[in-house]
């Protein structure tokens, strides 16, 4: 099942590494990724979500997406009702804790029409870590003894050849592609984020593409000015899209909070009508906008600038 | 005396804050385990430090404006650091966080807690959102704290999987699966405090919280509980406690308790 | 040879780690240091090193301690003709690239006084994030093969179980005391880093205590301001000591470059005369200066002027 | 055409830059190799990103301040990024690193280099400074360069201590211990440049420099070097080539010939 340390280079040493501009729109951005792709996402549960890379991926009707999330929020649900996602690897799923348990996520695993392989927060973290070193995984003192840990197919345990110690050992996992959503970017991909790290810089150089949404694109002298805040570098990304308000209805620290009534209307449909419910927000909001800024337009200024004062506002104190 | 009126999620969430102590670190989830964090430092403990597993270490929550998810920026405000999920998760692997707060759909004798599925997990009849870092805080924090509504749909014999890890079989069994340390340190339940036994790993009771009976801890509990001989009780909730538990939940949208 | 996990939890079991005042003179910060401990050092080369913690050390005759550091410069000299030091685990020992091969170290290893225990700059680092995770090796594709291998007691070698292919184990190693100097700190010990990170973080998370000694020391609210930016969380720090142009005559990012005529100075004496012209340094520098803002004066106005406007030059850009 | 003036660090310094493609990434180290990475840059590959070893991604680095060491803010100058020493050195392992630079004390006909000890390891005449990262990138870049003068003390048939992995005992040796990626590419001298071949991996000539003799390269080889049947010389340095080189070093601080 795990690529062979020779074939993982060899996707590595095909990328076009030299320092050039990889500004694009959306839709090209999108296109990067293939039906059956491994798709991992920035950000956890509704904060930095990719939400505009998950959108443009239901528009173009992917299929067969493995996706993998350190916490799946709403975006879950519309990949699966969108029937792009089949398999979920994540350590929880659902909207949030206050508003309960996705009736989607219980509708499609209940009924096996998609998968959802629970790892460990931890461990899933030790997984995209595993991957960005480029070794086969690492150890770790959790996971044994669960009923988790005999479902997952990859894991393994071994005694340290050290202390004699049980130790379970944690697969790397390379996604075909990440999604990730930063408060900026140059055009050569150099990332630099703010607040929350999340696990976005290990999903990032595990990932065998990375496609980068962005507040916004600022210059390649900016970044060198604190090189120290590069958390991406650009010679592991391949797409940089310049995407305002790219993360809503979840938030994006320091910019903007979600846009809690919008979520609030999702979940009440999601939760009161199920799929079907999703399947209505499907056509409102993800097909019928003719692009991301139609669809923010939907969400409503007054919840967006109520948003907007509540993420800036962190920096208030 | 008079006594004082208090329902049974402020009995919990007063009682979890005692057991933290000053110049500790705890893993606080959100809701009322965040509450009782906040609770201890302004009681006893004004240099517990409050992590959350979303990479936040000791912020300083605004009250009326609790994080509804430990993932998000309101858990980040005036933190004395930011790391990434994994590496706040490893902290607890070094052995840097004291405490940790869960709760689960179901408990067992054994204090293993389950939420990822009710019934067969091959057949679930209902699929739960999952363990999100529990497995990890369970298997890695020095002390694990369990708070929850004491019901006996969810104080079983065996849970039906074990997603967080307790004492699992009992006995020796948890150290021999590779899991050298904490472990389920107290179940702080509206009815009393409880422990494990030594050597067998099983539930048992340690305090009855005043006015709760015997009766009621057996009727509630889905396997046997070991009872003392000599039953103890736990202090009664303070009016300072109440009152600063009431300044930090004003509206008791975290402490009222869930219909069953 | 390595710590069980139990062992090293309780240690750390046993750290204060309330938001405490952690403030102290250089003295007392040095005398939680004791004979033949394991001192870990942050910073690299001439970069950034605790040269007030080594220069207190040495006053104080600390005696049979090791010391590690992914690369030691001309502070490894100083050590081991103090007599502080019986064994320097690093990548790299000597100066600098332009001064030659150190006339000390050499001396020292090749009669057999101290040991030189020669890890891979990568692997050394490895071993000190394994530490920082607690776990007792992370394996890696280095060092196999080479006769650096077999002369090290704790690597060891394994077919991966997922891929067959052979890996290193790279074991753990958990200081006793980590030296860290910073460009800044709160009295708690939330420290925060400009520049170059080199090993810094990972060092104080597997080290068991760490002394810091910081540039300057600043309000646990400009902390607050910018949580993002610590480096080094105040739980895992028992001492804070503010000690301006702390890294002298190295330097330390930002806020100065090398001394580099005292440098020269240090140099020549040590080349042209061993041992017995680093003994003369040590009687002029560390042993006879009243404190450390003494031995500061004596490396002299000028030379430290320079170094500032070169160092602090780099936000000029 | 006149024929040109230069000196063996010179030489080598431009035949090095050539084998650095646009869009690559390349460790630089101190001295004379970041002279060839900037050159090449200015050449031919504009895009070319350096590394230094102390953490820096792709700097600005100033004609006249050439940094000293990799591990200090002269060589940070306006980097992209800078990362802690561990991560950027996996960033070989992940194989984001083309290309990696380095010399040694000694090299052997498999190309294993030596910068530990001079003799007996155990008993050693010279204690020298030791790897660096130099074992790490010749274990995981993918394409290791080795500039060195060429003189018979340095190349030796079997180096007294292997601290950098070239092919180790020749053959499948290299990937049946374990280092499955990279490998010597070419050795650059002042005679020539050399490569190693397909099954036996032994140290053979592929370009005689201009001036250059096979007498020459024999003799200051102190083992079978390869000669093929038909020689061929490498291009002489251009002028455009030399006239950039002594801009980026005027004092030739870099790329005068060291006494042997």
């Amino acid at each position: 099942m795990m690529k062979s340390y020779e074939e993982l280079r060899e996707v590595i040493d095909k990328k076009n590494r030299g320092l050039r501009d990889k500004v694009m729109s959306l839709e090209d951005a999108i296109g990067l990724i293939q039906d059956g792709d491994h798709v991992a996402s920035g950000g956890c549960h509704y904060s930095k979500t990719a939400m505009a890379a998950v959108w443009e991926m239901i528009r173009q009707k992917k299929r067969d997406i493995t996706y993998s999330r350190s916490i799946a929020s709403t975006e879950g649900d519309l990949l699966l009702v969108a029937g792009v996602v089949k398999r979920v690897v994540s350590s929880w799923f659902s909207p949030g804790v206050t508003w309960g348990v996705s009736r989607v996520m219980r509708h499609y695993t209940q009924n096996k029409i998609a998968e959802f392989e629970e790892w460990s927060h931890m461990s899933l973290g030790l997984r995209y870590r595993a991957g960005a070193m480029g070794i086969p995984f690492i150890p770790a003192r959790a996971m044994m003894g669960s009923d988790l840990f005999p479902r997952l197919s990859d894991i393994k345990e071994m005694e340290c050849p050290f202390t004699g110690e049980k130790l379970a050992l944690i697969p790397a996992l390379n996604p075909d592609v990440a999604i990730i959503h930063a408060q900026r970017c140059d055009a050569y991909g150099n990332v630099q984020l703010d607040g929350l790290p999340f696990m976005d810089k290990d999903i990032a150089l595990a990932a065998n593409k990375v496609i980068v949404t962005t507040e916004r694109i600022v210059s390649n002298d900016q970044i060198r000015r604190a090189p120290d805040r590069t958390a991406i570098g650009f010679f592991c990304v391949d797409a940089v899209v310049e995407v305002p308000y790219g993360c809503l209805p979840h938030e994006c620290y320091g910019q903007y909070e979600p846009a809690f009534k919008h979520m609030d209307y999702y979940v009440k449909l999601m939760m009161g009508r199920g799929p079907d419910g999703v399947k209505e927000y499907l056509d409102e909001y993800v097909y019928a906008p003719a692009n991301w800024n139609e669809y923010i337009e939907k969400i409503g200024f007054k919840n967006i600038l109520d948003a907007t004062i509540e993420g800036r506002g962190i920096y208030n104190d | 005396m008079t006594k004082l009126d208090y329902n049974t999620a402020e009995l919990v969430a007063i009682m979890s804050a005692r057991f933290l102590e000053d110049g500790k670190i705890v893993f606080g989830g959100a809701g009322m385990p965040l509450i009782s964090c906040i609770l201890a430092q302004k009681l006893h403990a004004p240099t517990l430090t409050i992590l959350f597993e979303g990479g936040v270490i000791g912020p300083d929550i605004q009250i009326g404006k609790l994080p509804p998810s430990t993932n998000e920026q309101r858990a980040a405000r005036r933190a004395n650091m930011l790391l990434s999920i994994t590496d706040i998760l490893l902290l607890q692997q070094r052995g840097y966080v004291d405490y940790g707060f869960l709760g689960g759909a179901q408990i067992d004798q054994y204090g293993n807690l389950n939420s990822s599925f009710i019934g067969d997990p091959d057949n679930p009849k209902v699929r739960l959102p999952g363990t999100g870092g529990a497995n990890d805080i369970a298997s890695l924090a020095s002390k694990i704290l369990v708070a929850m509504h004491h019901e006996k749909k969810r104080f079983v014999e065996k849970v039906d999987f074990i997603t967080t890890p307790g004492y699992l079989q009992g006995g020796t069994s948890r150290k021999d699966a590779g899991l050298l340390a904490g472990g389920i340190y107290k179940v702080i339940t509206h009815l009393g405090i409880f422990g494990f036994e030594k050597e067998s790993k099983r539930m048992c009771l340690e305090t009855l919280h005043p006015g709760a009976t015997i009766e009621e801890v057996e009727e509630r509990t889905g396997f046997e509980m070991i009872i003392p001989d000599k039953i103890e009780y736990t202090k009664a909730p303070t009016e300072k406690e109440l009152t600063i538990l009431r300044e930090l939940d004003p509206d008791k949208r975290y402490t009222t308790p869930k219909a069953e």
